[in-house]
């Protein structure tokens, strides 16, 4: 039965790629295999219809009534055709559910080594802020064959980050961040899309995505003219806030150094290990309530609301880079 | 035969006194506590609901021929989106078979003389109409522009709409719901007549049963939710709003812990209403009554395990996630057996193809697609790529307008020579059938396309290599909803001029069928006694024990 | 078949006889039940989770609250159910006199339950600017948590003000039953609406059997009480 | 009628075990139990609860239906509950899944 299904979604993926109005453009490394399990589905999906469709015309054909006081025979119960008709239903749905799931976990899992870009979605447009300080707006420029992680966040209402060409979707929610990454394989120009509704330009919060060769989008990063990275303004809010006053970077401070934090597991008052990844360090920042080390009063101030979300993402590409800095510390 | 139901002498409408004729004048009706008088009155106000809903559509589509817009603002168009799925989930489609063929006939199939609470059953029907006048009253003060489905933060803190008056409306409905399903359960437990087991209800009546159990249980949470984010709102206390430590997420789990089950309120009575209509013209005994029966249970079941397919996307929790991505996948077995044994029912059987078997064949071919596409959605790669696109508007409306929207359609015509004693044009009907089965493919097939292609819903204006398939949309809607004009008027017609039924126009079988038509206040002058099982059509079935 | 002549008090036609009746109003008043348990279940469902996610908060929220109040509460409430069983126990044994004094007490201990809620608890908080909306203050010495205890005292407003709602119809629900009672209108052989409304009662009763430990008993009281 | 009639000094008795559950439960209160202070509190509720409904509320001695009913409104309450906290307290775990081993720490978490 799978083997039919593989078949079937193979001949229907090959005619729709003769077809191109009839599919959307594949830009990335997870487009095809997301095609192909829609095919084995639309094979799946026509397969039952016309097998329900052509039984029922077929009976209705056969047999209609002839006279009007007709009395057809009674055909009974019959448990092995109920079995048949639950089991192989069954069995379909747990294989598509195997494939589709392994499918997402693969997609969702972003290699380690991605160039990674901020996203911040406010009604109803997308600022877009690259690590080496450059900032777009509707506009996303990367390059291809490169792995990119976006970490997005909203300063408002739920937004939603879509890519047709990509096959890639996330919700953008405020108070958190969420992540999602792509592999673009074709240069060209795609559509991005808000496709969470938001407001009265919900439609409008649109824009495009170029994908640019490697050395296109380093003279596009160059052109940016930036004034700081984002580890620089980040630097700067930390020494404005007076983080450091209490994080020193000896371990010293009221609070933990946070020098090689980053992609660590730590493990918190309450018993719970986390990963420092952005989104704890976010939470570290924004409710320090709720990430409290074991070996440290719960005394660092919330600064939600004194910061917005961007100079929150500069401090946490900032807290980020520490991490590698920490060889230059040592050796001083 | 070896029934013991009694015989009626057939009697020309009219000379005799029925529910209809037993009184007359306004306040006959608004004080009546007879549950056939009260499904016409939700009939009525629940027909008005679907033109009113129906009209938005049509807006809608007339807009999205061009796709810079083509009549409104973004800001109208939002409103528009979101009060025609308001009206029409929560005042159309929930209430739909449910209050009126459900209110009408349950207590004619199991043999009692009324609901298990009449009174309560009539202010059911104030509760609604109170409920449909707040939300009529925000859609006059300026609509709402949420979405159907009410999103934090969105709908708490940014939109300066009537969101307030729609979410109270739809609150109070709830408790109309709540009841009538209520009155139902009571009803179906302790009402039954003698010999009226479990097993020789009619599969409407397991239907209902089923969906009278979401009701309950379900309901009730969409009624907190509601409030809450009506205080939210208000008071801004913090809930649902990030800004202050709320979580906007927990709003779309306590929201689609009901309305994933509601989707299940709106196709269950459908499916009941299907098996009725296959048996009677196939003439035939149920294929698998008992695989029908509880999968009507199972579903409504299920239904409460797998809401967070509306959160794949969300950053709901991965592991969360897979739980609900399985649970998806079985809850669409129970339909699927549904489907194979309502065509099995018609092999070797006497088929005619009156008007509602046409309603129904349309039934089962486009609930099947709906429902098959919905597995594209609870697979969670492809619903990455799908959620928030017209592939879901299309899903639903294949299901909802396809399927539900066709059965109410079917059984309306089923029944209608019970409820009003007369016949209809049997050709006009038919070819109503089609005009709706001809839009309807034309009006949704091609949001599949919209969909799989990537045009995000709820937009007001699109890039326009979309609007091909927008155009073909837009057309099968006026197609469709000129299908949908042609009922009404035939319909309202027989209702003066059409001629008189008889108590079996079509040869059925079941309790209804052997009252006269229009049936008597008091329903049966002496309760029956049920000695054969539901569907009995076959000449030669002795009393089986 | 039935044939229903004389029509015992309280019959309705749609009924075959008095034990189908009876039975159907216990059972629709359970699926009532039900869908309430429902709806504080949604309630209590959101509660869980801002309780885990702010814990020390909620804590400091709790502390605020009287636990001598509470437990007085919930013994209060506990004494008007029993009076509630007993005035059902005098309609089945056909005490008319005992029916009436019962629910009279039953609506006293009701009345009372509120009282002390409004006025000891209520007022007291308003004054202390425990009042979200109303000139909530957070205050200096709650620390950091502080920030989000005005949602403790959101959960606990809506809950208690939900609950003594429940408790207003039910002492409105008593009022008719004992003017009932008083006319004589229950007998051994019919009693359902005093029956139903029990139930209803005493359900109330369960749900501040909850509400007690949750809201006034986070975290345990050994810290010290009161902040 | 067919109603059970439950002798008074039965009511009264439960009436006494409610009252001393409930000084118990406010008594354990101040006795630092870590988070078994909350399982107690619970515990007790459940168990005053299941009184109420038992005697007062005439469960005991009513028909199976009405048992049944009551389960499954326990049953739809512990659904709502716990499928909410499945997704609400896993959101940090492991954000990017590492194939089907990642049920390996999944189940580890449970045991
Ligand atoms: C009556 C309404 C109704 C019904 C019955 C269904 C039934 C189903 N729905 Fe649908 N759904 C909606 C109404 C409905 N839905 C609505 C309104 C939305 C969008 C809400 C919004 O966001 O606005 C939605 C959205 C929706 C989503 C969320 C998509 C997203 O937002 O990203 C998902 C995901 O899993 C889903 C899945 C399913 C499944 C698996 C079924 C199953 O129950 C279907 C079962 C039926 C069959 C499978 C067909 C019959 C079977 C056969 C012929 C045999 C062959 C079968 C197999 C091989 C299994 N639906
Ligand atoms: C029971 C539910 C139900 C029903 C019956 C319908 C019926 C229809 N729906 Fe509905 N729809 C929803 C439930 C339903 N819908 C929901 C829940 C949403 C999501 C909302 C949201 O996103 O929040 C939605 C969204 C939705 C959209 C997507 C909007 C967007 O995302 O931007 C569209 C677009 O085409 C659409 C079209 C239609 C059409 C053409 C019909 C037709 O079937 C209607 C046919 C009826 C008539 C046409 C009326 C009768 C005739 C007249 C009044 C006479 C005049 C007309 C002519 C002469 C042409 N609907
Ligand atoms: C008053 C002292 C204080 C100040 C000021 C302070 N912190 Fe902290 N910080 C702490 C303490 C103490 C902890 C230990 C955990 C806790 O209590 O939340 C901590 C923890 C953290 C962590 C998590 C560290 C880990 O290893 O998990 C991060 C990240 C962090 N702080 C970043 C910042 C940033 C960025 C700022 C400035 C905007 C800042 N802190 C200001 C005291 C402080
Ligand atoms: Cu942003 Cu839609
Ligand atoms: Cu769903």
């Amino acid at each position: 039965m799978m083997g039919a299904i593989q078949t079937g979604s193979d001949f229907l993926f090959a005619a729709a790629i003769q077809a191109p109005q009839l599919r959307p453009e594949a830009a990335s490394s997870i487009a095809e295999g997301v095609d192909h399990l829609y095919f084995a589905l639309t094979f799946i999906t026509l397969f039952f219809t016309f097998i329900i469709f052509s039984t029922i015309l077929v009976f209705m054909v056969k047999y209609r009534r002839r006279a009007e006081n007709e009395r057809p025979p009674d055909t009974g119960e019959h448990l092995g055709l109920e079995l048949t008709w639950t089991i192989i239903p069954t069995l379909i749905c747990v294989g598509l559910f195997l494939w589709a799931s392994s499918l997402y976990f693969e997609n969702s899992r972003p290699p380690s080594a991605s160039t990674e870009i901020f996203v911040i979605g406010k009604q109803w447009m997308w600022h877009i802020q690259h690590p080496e300080g450059v900032r777009e707006i509707n506009e996303l420029h990367v390059p291809v064959g490169v792995p990119v992680k976006l970490t997005m966040t909203s300063e408002d209402v739920i937004h939603d980050f879509y890519i047709p060409a990509f096959r890639v979707k996330k919700d953008v929610i405020p108070g958190r961040y969420s992540s999602l990454w792509f592999q673009a394989t074709k240069i060209g120009t795609y559509h991005l899309f808000c496709a969470q509704y938001c407001g009265a330009d919900h439609a409008e919060m649109l824009g495009w995505v170029y994908v640019m060769s490697p050395a296109d989008y380093a003279a596009w990063l160059a052109g940016g003219v930036p004034s700081q990275t984002m580890q620089q303004s980040g630097e700067l809010i930390f020494n404005k806030l007076g983080c450091a006053s209490c994080h020193l970077s000896d371990g010293t401070g009221r609070g933990p150094s946070l020098l090689g934090i980053y992609s660590k597991e730590e493990e918190l008052k309450n018993g719970d290990k986390r990963l420092v990844d952005e989104a704890f360090i976010r939470q570290a920042i924004v409710n320090p309530n709720s990430v409290v080390l074991p070996k440290y009063p719960a005394i660092m101030p919330t600064f939600q609301g004194q910061i917005n979300e961007e100079q929150v993402l500069q401090l946490v590409a900032y807290v980020k880079s520490l991490a590698s800095e920490e060889r230059k510390t040592d050796g001083k | 035969m070896s029934t013991a139901t009694i015989d009626v002498p057939e009697v020309p409408t009219g000379s005799r006194v029925n529910y209809l004729n037993a009184q007359y004048g306004v306040k006959s009706w608004l004080f009546t506590t007879d549950h056939k008088r009260i499904a016409l009155l939700y009939l009525v106000s629940i027909t008005l609901m679907f033109f009113i809903g129906g009209f938005f559509a049509v807006l809608m589509r007339l807009h999205l021929i061009e796709p810079q817009g083509a009549l409104v603002q973004p800001e109208t168009y939002n409103k528009l989106f979101t009060m025609h799925g308001v009206i029409m989930v929560f005042f159309f489609l929930v209430p739909s078979i449910p209050a009126t063929l459900g209110n009408f006939l349950v207590p004619l199939m199991i043999g009692a003389r009324d609901l298990a609470f009449p009174r309560l059953n009539l202010i059911s029907w104030y509760i609604y109409v109170v409920g449909a006048c707040f939300t009529l009253y925000a859609v006059i003060s300026g609509g709402v522009d949420t979405g159907w489905t009410f999103y934090t933060p969105y709908s708490s803190s940014f939109s300066h709409t009537s969101v307030i008056p729609t979410a109270v409306g739809v609150f109070i409905t709830g408790f109309s719901s709540i009841l009538t399903g209520l009155n139902f359960v009571v009803t179906i437990h302790k009402m039954r007549a003698p010999g009226m087991t479990w097993f020789r209800l009619p599969l409407f009546i397991w239907a209902i049963y089923a969906t009278s159990i979401i009701f309950i249980l379900g309901t009730p949470v969409i009624a907190i939710t509601l409030f809450l984010l009506a205080l939210e709102r208000l008071l801004h206390i913090g809930i649902f709003d990030p800004a202050i430590g709320g979580d906007p997420i927990l709003f779309q789990h306590l929201f689609w812990f009901y309305s994933h089950p509601a989707v299940y309120i709106m196709i269950l009575p459908g499916m009941g209403v299907m098996s009725e209509l296959v048996t009677c013209f196939s003439r035939k005994r149920i294929f698998g009554y008992s695989f029908v029966a509880f999968s009507s249970l199972s579903i409504a079941i299920i239904s409460f395990l797998v809401w967070g397919h509306h959160m794949f996307v969300t950053g709901q929790s991965i592991y969360a996630g897979l739980i609900f991505s399985v649970l998806s996948f079985l809850v669409a077995i129970p339909s699927a057996v549904k489907v194979f044994n309502w065509t099995a029912t018609l092999y070797k059987g006497s088929i005619s193809y009156d008007a509602p078997m046409l309603y129904a064949l349309g039934f089962i071919g486009l609930f099947t697609m709906g429902g098959l596409t919905g597995l594209f959605l609870a697979s969670l790669a492809t619903d990455v790529h799908l959620n928030g696109t017209y592939f879901i508007v299309a899903h639903f409306h294949y299901i909802m307008v396809g399927g539900a929207v066709m059965a109410y359609l079917g059984g309306i015509h089923f029944w209608w020579p019970k409820i009003t004693g007369r016949l209809y044009p049997d050709g006009w009907a038919r070819f109503a059938a089609l005009v709706i089965f001809v839009g309807f493919n034309l009006t949704f097939f091609p949001q599949f396309m919209l969909g799989y292609l990537g045009m995000p819903r709820r937009y007001a204006v699109y890039p326009a290599e979309f609007q091909v398939f927008n155009v073909m949309s837009s057309a099968g809607a006026s197609i469709l909803g000129i299908g949908y004009l042609i009922p009404l008027i035939y319909l309202t017609w027989s209702m003066r001029y059409g001629p008189a039924a008889g108590p079996n126009p079509w040869g059925a079988k079941g309790l209804e069928w052997t009252t006269p038509s229009p049936p008597p206040t008091e329903n049966f002058e002496e309760i029956p006694v049920v000695t054969e099982d539901a569907y009995d059509y076959a000449e030669s079935t002795v009393n089986r024990g | 078949m039935t044939v229903h002549s004389a029509h015992p008090p309280g019959f309705a036609h749609q009924f075959e006889d008095m034990e189908q009746q009876r039975e159907a109003d216990s059972l629709g008043m359970w699926v009532f039940l039900l869908t309430e348990i429902m709806f504080f279940g949604g309630l209590f469902a959101t509660y869980i989770i801002y309780r885990a996610l702010y814990l020390p908060a909620f804590e400091i929220g709790s502390h605020q609250l009287e636990v001598r109040f509470g437990a007085l509460n919930t013994a209060v409430l506990i004494g008007s159910s029993l009076t509630m069983a007993l005035a059902i126990h005098s309609a089945q044994v056909g005490k008319r006199r005992a029916q009436v004094g019962f629910l009279i007490t039953t609506m006293i201990l009701g009345a009372a339950f509120l009282a002390i809620k409004f006025t000891f608890e209520w007022h007291h908080d308003y004054v202390e600017h425990l009042v979200p909306g109303l000139g909530f203050v957070i205050r200096p010495e709650w620390g950091a948590a502080g920030q989000h205890v005005p949602m403790f005292f959101c959960f606990y407003f809506f809950m208690t003000g939900l609950h003594a709602l429940h408790m207003i119809i039910g002492i409105g629900v008593l009022t008719v039953l004992t003017i009932m009672a008083h006319r004589g209108r229950f007998t051994p052989e019919y009693y359902a609406p005093l029956e139903v409304s029990g139930l209803y009662w005493h359900f109330v009763d369960i749900v501040w059997i909850f509400l007690f430990p949750l809201l006034y008993l986070i975290g345990g009281r050994y810290m010290g009480a009161g902040h | 009628m067919s109603e059970h009639i439950v002798p008074v000094s039965l009511y009264i008795g439960i009436f006494v075990a409610l009252l001393c559950l409930t000084a118990l439960t406010t008594g354990v209160a101040y006795i630092d139990l870590g988070a078994f202070n909350t399982v107690a509190a619970l515990a007790i509720a459940v168990v005053k609860m299941l009184l109420v409904v038992l005697f007062f509320m005439h469960v005991k001695y009513s028909g199976r239906l009405i048992q049944v009913f009551i389960l499954a409104g326990a049953l739809f309450l512990a659904i709502l509950i716990t499928l909410t906290l499945a997704d609400e307290l896993t959101r940090h775990w492991s954000p990017t899944p590492t194939g089907w081993g990642m049920f390996v720490p999944f189940l580890s978490r449970l045991f």
